[in-house]
């Protein structure tokens, strides 16, 4: 992959270390909530990437690594609440692949507090702002996800 | 060890089955699997603690399909792999002929998926001491102390796919590992490439895993990849109570749910 | 090498108050693949757009990123330009820069280049955006439509007025359903057969519909637009062409003292008969349970007297397939049976009734034509007492739920004995009344003011026969809770309202899904109430919820407005946002490996098998396929499947990971 | 065969025939009554009504010391005593919190969960002793009345059907009889209320006396003791009720299977009754007030 300008950690000027937060959220729910959040002109942190899905059941937990791998310092993956789903189960399935990765991820050792599951609906603007603000502090308390950045050593493309 | 070669030789002469898959010992302590096609070698088949390989895993390879209809030395493990191939649409039911051997003394021939699912209603399904004891050890540890233990692990992997090839449940045509539109997982054996190849396996064994173990034994460089499959399998039925190769029914716990399916992460 | 545009919208001060957006656009001229950015005050007006219609035109883009507001704004917008322009609208996408960045943070560079990140993703996934052309699937304009109530009627009458074929189908031997059992209806108290009959008669004449009564539906494959129907006609043993209805048969049937269904079993039917006069067809069956010649081969006497010899004793049941293009379920509903009701003595006693043998005792066209006798010895009641909610809202009898239509006609039938019994003494035992409706609490009050019911508020806790009459023990809890015990001659509960008896069955027959009392699911709950889960089924009347006469008839209407929506246009077209399934040259033909372990996964049973077979015609293996009539985009088969060979388009995994890799 | 067994007050006290009876039955099918090491009382009628914890307290130390002496099942004939030790066990193995606590108090562990029986389930029970053991069927007409307190509510109770109960009509039969259908199976009969409110009993019992009087039943079959006395001893009260005396016995179920047993009516405590059981054939014992039982509060 090519570099580009934002490659370099974002930075509010503050000089104090700007994590790098990337979500994954469902079209219906999540996505309609952080637009809602917008329309609301309810402020958040901005150190999120929103990748659009058109539902939770759609996440490949192979996403999630990947976000890890190009130095994601935190990860958000959001829905619709269970009987939400606008394809009536998508979240459902999401949920029991989440329950499996996720212990599967503790028991490799990867930092859980670094991986935020929530159901957001389209009302929920607001608490779309908090969840990213939780997490960015959380990850910037944390730092950098330096453990797993070393695994890349070399390139990895 | 009579009766099994009793057994594949009846099997033979009667035409019932072209080839017996089974273990042979090509010398003292070694065993390695073996395609007995005729009655005369039927007296070349051993079976005893030093046959490890999951000989399910053949059932699905085309080369061993071209043999004919076959019968399997079976242990509980085999039975299992070959309840899950049922189910998935690998085996279908009187393709192969299960010798059953292991806890049950005698061996019993299981001609049918049916029968094989009857006969393991009686067979305990638990995990090994010592792997729960692993098991057990590795969950106990600070997480940072986990993956240091990880790091060192998967650092030595070679991704030879020794653990893929040995497993029965890996018959895909086209692993994720060999999937370059995109390169999910980058193919030189690199600690991040490895821990997500094994993390993806880990993934897609979940709920399907037979817990036999193979693929650890099969590692060349002694990693324990088997406990990671063993975990993951172990999630799914502490989870939702299902079963890799419980029966030959399609109940894959991660393409089904329960709309009260408890958790207590999402927020 | 791609060739892609960038446009970065100022939305006035919305965005550019906030992010630099001549920046932002400098920054996507130096991604990879970029040919052209600008910056520009308000991209969805005209100039706006056609900036970008000159641009697509000049540059030759091969994919836009309009960075902006949301795309559930104005995707369609840029992408109906992009289209103009001569640009597949999938090969546009949007950098929500808006909503999601301007709104939301301060004005900051860390704002702008967040801005510019999204963009980058964008122009990722553009990259990787295939051309996509909305499905076409084709429709048979024929609607099936099952149950032949009022509601059944009248959406088949609204589809086949529409100009298009409807066939409709009803198991028992008439159409009709319950509403040709009711004496009056409320508010109004106008005769149920008289509004009725007219549709009955119309919907059966009808050049457009094809009616199967005494038949039922044995399975439906396909999907929307190309639904398979397999129908059993069971054989009436007569041929209904020559049958001229005279009726002979149904007087002269020696097998008598049949318990009437029409009637509730109030009177006695033949063997042979016609379920009620006004039945529609109005042709005799053969009940082939009671029929002596079914049972030893002996009688036949229907066959001597018919003078049309229209019997055929020897008829068998017939199985036609018809293709149809969308199914109406209208299949409606039961009540709750008395035998539910142990504190009631299980209805053993006979004049402890339900609702609809009410509805027959005081239908003029009733066993008692109209008159109200009691069954136990035909006396003419002197107290009726009336017990709403008997079974409904009611945990312990697993329907948690309000039946809707008790209160209304409870009050109604409470009125009829009234007017019919002058003197006689009604009450009505309620827990509360739910009267929503036009005219329908003027209803209640009437009967309460105008026609002298008493109204107790209170459950019945126990219904006994003492002396000839029914004691009825309860509470008033209006008067600060007294026991209370009325001696009634005749008592009616207003039994819950059910599912149709078979419904579970009905629903896995047609793959929709149902709550947990076996009523079917609507799509949601508010702003798709007609419409299943499953495309190209729809919903009518109390089959989904307990419902009034013009309420199903308004939904029936709903739904029958759905299917010549559907069938106005030759092919139907849909998103093209659907899961794939991987095909390549032989001899690999497919990285998927027929497991099928995706197939639970998808909510729309979507997912079908195909067998690849070589130009010899031998099979080389079973894969899976997604059916595009079916698929709505959700991909969660696509993160099932091991060996990544379902994709989502639109969504692909190139383009997903792309996204990734450019944060 | 050996089965735990709790008395609890009424059966040593007011309802002594019942007591009898069930010992009486016990002994004809050669079951061994178990009394529970230092039982006390269950705490029916008015603890629960004061203090939520004495209420659950009361009826765990039986349970407990039951428990504590290996017994699995507990007899609890009285509907009254069954009642509370089933409900209090519900109760605490539904809070972990509350168990604690309630040991704290009776300063001793729950212990292993106890079944304990009303005397219908008990009979049932036992049903295949007693069935070759009739002498003598019981070939009489009776209304079985059960009262609130064995089936209700249904949740706690899980025992027949709380609205329509049938287990005591289906040993009735077994041991010969025929029952009647009819209307109070499981109404009122006033129970506490026998002292504070008399007429109340009264005019509740008069109810139940009629409606069985009228279905055609020879006596009334019950399974408490709260019942038994309401439409007994309280007979002078009913019949003022219902302004005429109607000569309507009441029996303990007991009684009415010790008969099939051929057991003697003085061991089954037939002669405490206040209503004589006058049926042809019979020679009437000493009634109640002669065999020096409480006189009738009339």
């Amino acid at each position: 992959m090519e570099p580009t300008p934002t490659r370099a950690e974002p930075s509010n000027g503050t000089g104090t270390f700007q994590p790098k937060i990337t979500a994954f959220v469902c079209n219906w729910c999540t996505y309609a909530g952080a637009d809602l959040t917008g329309t609301s002109r309810i402020k958040y942190q901005s150190n999120v990437r929103v990748i659009r899905l058109p539902c939770t059941g759609r996440i490949d937990f192979m996403l999630l690594l990947k976000a890890f791998a190009r130095g994601s310092d935190g990860i958000i993956v959001s829905g619709c609440h269970p009987n939400d789903c606008h394809y009536t189960s998508g979240n459902y399935h999401a949920r029991r692949r989440w329950i499996v990765f996720r212990d599967l991820l503790e028991f490799t050792g990867i930092d859980l507090r670094r991986v935020t599951f929530a159901w957001v609906s389209a009302a929920e603007g607001a608490k779309w702002a908090e969840l990213v603000d939780e997490v960015t502090n959380r990850v910037r308390e944390l730092g950098p996800y330096r453990e797993y950045q070393a695994l890349l050593g070399a390139g990895i493309e | 060890m009579d009766e099994l070669r009793d057994k594949a030789r009846e099997l033979l002469q009667a035409g019932t089955v072209k080839v017996v898959i089974g273990h042979a010992a090509p010398s003292a302590g070694r065993r390695r699997p073996v395609f007995v096609r005729t009655p005369a070698d039927a007296a070349r088949l051993v079976h005893d603690e030093g046959c490890w390989h999951n000989l399910a895993t053949y059932l699905t390879r085309p080369q061993v399909r071209r043999l004919g209809k076959p019968a399997i030395v079976a242990s509980p493990q085999v039975l299992r792999a070959m309840l899950q191939l049922g189910a998935e649409r690998q085996l279908a039911e009187d393709e192969a002929v299960a010798l059953a051997v292991g806890n049950a003394s005698s061996i019993r021939v299981l001609p049918t998926l049916s029968a094989v699912e009857e006969h393991l209603a009686t067979v305990p399904d638990e995990l090994g001491a010592a792997e729960r004891a692993e098991l057990e050890r590795l969950s106990a540890l600070p997480p940072a102390e986990r993956r240091a233990f990880w790091e060192e692990q998967l650092g030595r992997c070679l991704k030879c796919y020794a653990c893929r090839a040995s497993c029965p449940m890996c018959y895909c045509e086209r692993c994720t590992m060999d999937c370059n539109r995109p390169q999910w997982v980058p193919v030189a054996s690199h600690a991040l490439g490895n821990l997500e190849y094994h993390l993806v396996r880990a993934m897609h064994l979940a709920g399907r895993c037979v817990q036999c173990g193979t693929c650890g034994k099969a590692c060349p460089v002694g990693i324990p990849v088997h406990l990671l499959t063993l975990f993951a399998e172990g999630t799914v039925r502490r989870h939702f109570g299902q079963r890799g190769g419980a029966s030959a029914r399609p109940e894959y716990a991660l393409s089904t749910f329960r709309p009260d399916d408890k958790e207590t992460f999402i927020r | 090498m791609a060739r892609i545009g960038v446009f970065v919208c100022h939305c006035g001060e919305n965005i550019g108050g906030t992010v630099d957006c001549a920046q932002v656009a400098e920054a996507a001229r130096s991604l990879r693949g970029v040919v052209h950015a600008v910056d520009y005050k308000y991209m969805c007006s005209d100039p706006g757009q056609n900036l970008l219609k000159e641009a697509i035109r000049e540059k030759r883009l091969d994919g836009v990123v309009v960075a902006a507001c949301s795309p559930r704004m104005h995707e369609p917008t840029f992408r109906a330009a992009a289209e103009e322009a001569g640009l597949n609208g999938y090969q546009c996408e949007m950098a929500n820069v808006r909503e999601h960045c301007s709104w939301v943070h301060e004005k900051a560079n860390s704002t702008t280049a967040k801005a510019i990140d999204l963009v980058h993703i964008q122009v990722e996934k553009v990259k990787r955006d295939a051309p996509l052309h909305p499905i076409r699937v084709p429709v048979s304009r024929t609607a099936l439509v099952l149950g032949g109530g009022i509601a059944g009627i009248q959406a088949a009458l609204d589809i086949a007025n529409a100009g298009n074929q409807v066939i409709l189908l009803e198991r028992s031997p008439s159409i009709g359903g319950h509403m040709s059992q009711l004496s009056e209806t409320f508010p109004t108290l106008d005769c149920s057969q008289c509004i009725l009959t007219p549709r009955m008669v119309e919907v059966a004449r009808h050049p457009n519909v094809t009616l199967y009564t005494y038949s039922e539906l044995e399975k439906l494959e396909g999907f929307i637009g190309n639904f398979k129907a397999t129908i059993r006609r069971r054989a009436r043993k007569l041929d209904e062409k020559i049958c001229n209805g005279c009726g002979v048969c149904t007087q002269k049937c020696p097998v008598k003292k049949i318990p009437d269904e029409f009637n509730e079993g109030l009177s006695q039917r033949r063997a042979i008969y016609i379920p009620f006069p006004q039945a529609v067809p109005n042709k005799p069956v053969i009940d082939t349970a009671n029929c002596t010649f079914f049972k030893n081969g002996k009688c036949r006497a229907c066959e001597k007297l018919c003078a049309a010899k229209a019997i055929r004793l020897d008829q068998q049941d017939e199985i036609v397939v018809r293709e149809v293009g969308a199914v109406v379920l209208a299949t409606g509903f039961r009540t709750m049976g008395l035998e539910r009701f142990p504190e009631y003595g299980y209805g053993r006693h006979p004049d402890l009734i339900d609702g609809l043998k009410f509805e027959r005792l005081a239908s003029a066209s009733g066993p008692t034509a109209g008159v109200i006798r009691r069954p136990s010895d035909g006396k003419i009641p002197e107290t009726v007492v009336f017990v709403a909610c008997a079974g409904s809202r009611d945990e312990q009898k697993g329907v948690s739920y309000c039946s809707k239509i008790c209160c209304m006609y409870t009050a109604k039938h409470a009125m009829l004995y009234r007017h019919k019994v002058h003197g006689g003494k009604a009450y009505v035992f309620y827990m509360d009344v739910r009267a929503a409706g036009k005219n329908y609490d003027e209803f209640v009050r009437r009967a309460v003011e105008e026609d002298g019911v008493k109204y107790v508020r209170g459950r019945v806790s126990r219904i006994y026969p003492d002396r000839g009459q029914l004691v009825v023990k309860g509470v008033d809890t209006l008067l600060g809770g007294e026991p209370l015990e009325i001696r009634a001659d005749l008592v009616v509960l207003a039994t819950a309202v059910q599912a149709q008896q078979g419904s579970e069955e009905m629903a896995q027959k047609l793959h929709v899904s149902y709550d947990n009392h076996r009523f079917f699911a609507e799509a949601h709950p508010k702003l798709r109430p007609v419409e299943t889960n499953t495309a190209g089924i729809f919903l009518a009347g109390a089959c989904q919820a307990p419902r009034d006469i013009p309420e199903s008839v308004a939904q029936a209407s709903g739904a029958a407005a759905k299917v010549c929506g559907l069938f106005s246009r030759p092919e139907l077209t849909r998103e093209p946002v659907v899961a794939v399934v991987d095909r390549q040259a032989p001899p690999v033909w497919s990285s998927c490996v027929g497991c099928f372990l995706c197939r639970s996964a998808c909510p729309y049973q979507a997912i079908e098998e195909e067998t690849i077979r070589t130009r010899k015609g031998e099979v080389v293996k079973t894969v899976a396929r997604v059916n595009a009539g079916l698929c709505q985009g959700c991909g969660t088969c696509v993160a099932t499947c091991r060996t990544k060979s379902i994709d989502l388009q639109g969504f692909t995994n190139e383009q997903l990971f792309a996204e990734v890799m450019a944060i | 065969m050996r089965v735990g067994y709790y008395p609890g007050c009424s059966l040593v006290g007011s309802s002594r025939d019942f007591g009898e009876s069930v010992a009486a039955v016990a002994g004809a099918l050669e079951v061994e009554l178990a009394e529970v090491p230092g039982w006390n009382c269950c705490g029916a009628s008015s603890a629960h009504a004061l203090d939520h914890l004495l209420a659950l307290a009361l009826p765990a130390s039986v349970l407990a010391s039951a428990a504590r002496a290996g017994l699995g099942e507990v007899l609890a004939p009285c509907a009254s005593c069954y009642h509370r030790l089933v409900s209090a066990q519900r109760e605490l193995a539904g809070s972990e919190q509350l168990r604690r606590q309630v040991e704290r108090v009776i300063d001793m562990p729950v212990g292993a969960p106890v079944k304990v029986l009303n005397v219908l389930e008990w009979l049932e029970r036992c049903i295949d002793l007693i069935t070759p053991k009739v002498k003598q069927p019981f070939a009489r007409t009776v209304a079985c009345y059960y009262g609130c307190l064995l089936v209700r509510p249904a949740k706690v109770i899980e025992f027949d059907r709380s609205e329509d109960p049938v287990s005591m009509d289906q040993l009735v039969a077994r041991v010969g009889g025929k029952t009647v259908e009819w209307g109070f199976k499981t109404e009122c009969c006033g129970a506490a209320l026998s002292i504070p409110r008399t007429p109340t009993v009264g005019q509740l019992g008069a109810r139940i006396v009629r409606n069985a009087a009228g279905s055609g039943a020879e006596a009334i079959v019950v399974a408490c003791p709260m019942c038994h006395s309401n439409l007994d001893m309280r007979r002078g009260a009913i019949e003022e009720a219902l302004g005429t005396s109607v000569d309507l016995p009441v029996l303990f179920i007991t009684q009415v299977v010790g008969l099939a047993l051929g057991i003697s009516e003085r061991a089954l405590g037939l002669q405490r009754h206040f209503v004589e059981v006058r049926w042809p054939g019979r020679t009437p014992t000493a009634t109640a007030s002669a065999s020096g039982g409480a006189a009738p509060v009339r």
